[in-house]
């Protein structure tokens, strides 16, 4: 589960490294916003800037492409589904499905705006620390009432700090149950159960364990927050982020 | 006399993680029957790794693995069936609601009848003396019982070769003292072993012969009392007795 | 409630949210929606933890997608899943985790009733996901159902059925944390 | 001279878990400030339940536990904050999703400021050798590097007790000389040190005192050389030096 465990995060000194998490989160969210409404000339901009932003943090494309080849293979999915799909002038038929100029256009435009969202969620993560990320989360919900956001951020990165675990908990039951035949049944029920039943009593032990370790080392629900300061930095890029989606609406 | 025919060979296994960490880079290792085997080298040097191949837990395309003289490769299930294997983890182990269900799960999954698994499991317990808690729920039992379990499960597979990765750790002295005298009983009566650990005290003088590994490799291979000589070199700690000059001496006497 | 006791549902909620994506990252392609475990432990942690700490769970799930953790199926994550194909599902999870965590908490571990709350779950969880789906794709709704539906049917009632036995064996496990211990302990022991 | 007041105070403790099973049935033990104290004994003794109630993480209503003068069951806060503790399994006590803020997790809970934190956390890698891990992810860490963070998570605390459960199982020779040598290090520094094991021949040498615990109580209480004589009859292995009637030697050496 290598991928899984990874935060994504690549140290480095970079401006964008550099920018304050909230900067990034606020541009983050605005890049979304303004790609999601964004015609196919605007998402063009969004996805060259991003190929300019992965230069500095030292990622080639096809590292990015191999990342998401997942989500790849889904939006072709959609792109064909609309281009298939959508009524209008025919440009030409695959057996008897017919696939319309709309339907290309409008495949193309909502993968696309799917696809440069996915891609700065990847640079925000690529260009922020773990902590920093936490951060981001108290911060972001500071201001919503009957969210505890101290806690919140805890459990973010206790998610990540599980799923090692599981992954190796889950590789050492499957071998010693293969170790002794398992794989001789067939009937999946009971496959999925004595996997499953066994692995998910050793996992809660283990995280027994964890709750124990963290009394010993004091927790408390109000911890001392993450403390981040806006530098000018910040002050420079936010307006030309805003600049840029406003152009992308608009013009 | 069958004893002296190799019943594992290895030849020329490496194996790279997805991560790419190599674990074991160039294997060469025969074992003959009835042979007990001690594996030494610091943490990371690629025991498990190795242990896991010998029953095809793990396939590397390069190298050979033959299980008396059949592929692993080929044919992981009788590999398995061969092969016994109790983990560094005894808890990893633990698949039954009962003592009695976890030990049955291996004779249930070769498609024994009823009848013939009661036996095995019967017997198995007995051997390791687990009798009187067949009805325990094995999570709640101490460490020690646990590595019994976990042994018994292997026995009742009935498989003539058994691999131990580090069955004394977390062991009190009698519990060490209890499975020691388990792997020499079933060492007498024919099993192959090969036993993984980082206290040679607890065994060396027991064993006929020590494989010491080192970065994925096999750094030594020889009888106990010389192979042993200077071994803290290897990040291995040499027996007391052995420092001083003196024959290896068991925690049994 | 104890502070100990509100730590233990914080690390169990954490672990269910760790389970989830585990659930998740092994995705068998089936069309745009994947098979997966991934809605077994949305289920179980409704059953297991209620209504109120199943939400929290499913909630620090999204969020940590939503912040491009790679939780989702197949890895990548980010804002862009939660409004992809699938982001129904995803977003679904939390009406389902409530109303099973909601009937679980009635039903005093009757295994009837967890099968009643995960079907009823089940039901909301193909509403959200395959509407979504139909929006996204701008496919018709027999084709969205035929995509978003029909292939993981057979899976869900195993994934039901699983449910069961692993709710049986951690329920003890959990709720031995919230009756208050005897003996000589008056914490945790 | 605080060097010979009790730090620690056990008076009378008795604990049974809730499921009836009894592991503490009488405690009494005093340590001194700037002792290293080795608790041995057979599996299920009760050594982790007595170290678990040092700092409150178990509380019972029969005996009393004081630290530095202040009883733990009136004041855990500070119990947890004196005594910082390193857990039997390495990898069930990591919170942090890097090295950098699983060491930084327990200053966070001391409500102390970002800077103090900062510095503590830089201190206490120095400290066990970790700096250029500070960024690496926790689990990939090897067993010995994995205690080592969990003794910098102490160090970040400043707490003048430390209480070590088995911190060698499953290291390397080179990870148990690692780990030893950080140990004496702080006591050195004048750390009030606690620590069970199962292999005496490890740590012994280089203890103050032995304490020998059975069922539940506390069998044998002196210093290391004598207390030691014979103690295979308590379910723990005595060292071979021992055994040869010579002086214990250190892994160190
Ligand atoms: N599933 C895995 N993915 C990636 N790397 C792994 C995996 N399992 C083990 N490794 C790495 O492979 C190397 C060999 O691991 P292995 O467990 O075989 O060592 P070992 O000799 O058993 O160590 P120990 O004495 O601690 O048990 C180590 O560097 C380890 O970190
Ligand atoms: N949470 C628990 N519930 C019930 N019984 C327990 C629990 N934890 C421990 N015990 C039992 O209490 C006794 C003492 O356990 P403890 O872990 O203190 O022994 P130990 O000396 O640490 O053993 P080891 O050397 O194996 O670590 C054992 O019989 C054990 O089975
Ligand atoms: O992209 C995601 O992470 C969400 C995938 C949702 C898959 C749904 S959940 C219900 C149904 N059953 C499956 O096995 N897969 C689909
Ligand atoms: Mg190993
Ligand atoms: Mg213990």
């Amino acid at each position: 589960m290598a991928e899984l465990t990874a935060f994504g995060y690549r140290s480095g000194r970079s401006l964008l490294h550099r920018l304050d998490p909230r900067t990034k989160l606020i541009s983050l969210i605005l890049i979304s916003i303004g790609s999601l409404g964004a015609d196919l000339s605007g998402l063009a901009v969004l996805f060259l800037l991003f190929l300019a932003a992965l230069r500095p943090i030292h990622w080639s494309l096809s590292a990015v492409i191999r990342e998401i080849r997942y989500l790849l293979f889904l939006l072709t999915l959609v792109f064909l589904a609309r281009a298939f799909s959508a009524a209008g002038t025919p440009v030409g038929s695959v057996w008897d499905v017919t696939v319309t100029r709309e339907g290309l256009f409008e495949g193309l435009l909502i993968s696309g705006r799917l696809l440069v969202v996915v891609l700065w969620g990847l640079i925000f993560v690529a260009v922020t620390r773990p902590a920093e990320v936490r951060a981001t989360i108290v911060w972001l919900l500071g201001p919503v009432p009957l969210i505890p956001e101290k806690r919140v951020a805890t459990m973010v990165s206790l998610l990540v700090r599980f799923i090692p675990v599981i992954a190796r908990q889950a590789r050492e039951t499957g071998d010693a149950q293969r170790a002794r035949g398992i794989e001789a049944r067939k009937n999946p029920v009971f496959r999925l159960t004595a996997f499953a039943v066994p692995l998910m009593r050793r996992i809660f032990q283990d995280a027994d364990q964890l709750v124990i370790a963290m009394e010993a080392r004091c927790y408390s629900e109000d911890r001392t927050g993450p403390d981040l300061t806006w530098h000018r930095r910040d002050w420079l890029v936010l307006p030309a982020i805003m600049a840029l989606i406003l152009l992308i609406r608009f013009l | 006399m069958q004893a002296r025919m190799p019943i594992l060979e290895v030849e020329g296994l490496r194996h790279r993680f997805a991560d790419g960490t190599p674990a074991l880079s160039g294997i060469d290792l025969s074992v003959n029957a009835g042979e007990f085997v001690v594996i030494a080298g610091p943490n990371g040097c690629g025991k498990t790794t190795l242990l896991r191949h010998l029953n095809g837990l793990i396939l590397s395309r390069t190298g050979r693995v033959r299980v008396d003289g059949v592929s692993v490769a080929r044919n992981p299930a009788r590999a398995r069936r061969m092969v016994g294997m109790v983990f560094q983890d005894a808890d990893a182990q633990i698949v039954g609601e009962t003592v009695y269900d976890d030990v049955a799960f291996g004779p249930e999954n070769l498609r024994l009848d009823r009848s013939e698994i009661h036996d095995r499991v019967t017997a198995a317990l007995a051997a390791v003396g687990m009798t009187h808690l067949a009805d325990q729920r094995p999570h709640l039992l101490s460490g020690g019982e646990k590595r019994r379990v976990a042994i018994a499960g292997i026995l009742a597979m009935r498989s003539p070769i058994l691999v131990l990765d580090e069955p004394f750790s977390n062991l009190d002295y009698p519990g060490v003292r209890d499975v020691l005298e388990q792997i020499l009983s079933l060492h007498r009566n024919g099993h192959t072993l090969i036993l993984t650990t980082h206290d040679l005290e607890k065994v060396l003088a027991h064993a006929d012969r020590l494989v010491v590994m080192g970065d994925g490799r096999i750094r030594r291979d020889g009888p106990p009392e010389t192979t042993v000589k200077g071994i803290d070199a290897f990040g291995v700690r040499e027996p007391w007795a052995s420092r001083q000059g003196l024959p290896l001496d068991s925690w049994l006497s | 409630m104890t502070q100990s006791q509100q730590l233990h549902l914080t690390v169990y909620a954490s672990l269910f949210a760790a389970l989830i994506a585990a659930g998740a990252y092994l995705a068998i392609p089936v069309g745009p929606v994947p098979i997966v475990l991934q809605n077994l432990f949305v289920m179980v942690a409704g059953l297991l933890l209620g209504s109120r700490w199943g939400l929290a769970a499913v909630g620090v799930y999204l969020l940590a997608g939503a912040l491009g953790l790679p939780v989702f199926a197949g890895g990548a994550g980010g804002i862009g899943r939660i409004l992809g194909p699938t982001g129904g599902y995803l977003v679904g999870y939390l009406p389902v985790v409530f109303l099973i965590g909601f009937i679980a908490e009635r039903s005093k571990g009757r295994i009837p009733f967890d099968v009643l709350a995960m079907i009823c779950g089940t039901v909301v969880l193909y509403a959200c996901g395959v509407s979504w789906l139909k929006v996204v794709t701008g496919m018709g709704w027999s084709k969205a159902a035929a995509a978003g539906m029909v292939p993981f049917l057979p899976g869900d009632v195993l994934k039901i059925i699983a449910a069961v036995p692993i709710a049986k064996t951690l329920r003890p496990v959990i709720q031995g944390k919230f009756q208050d211990a005897g003996a000589d302990a008056y914490s945790r022991g």
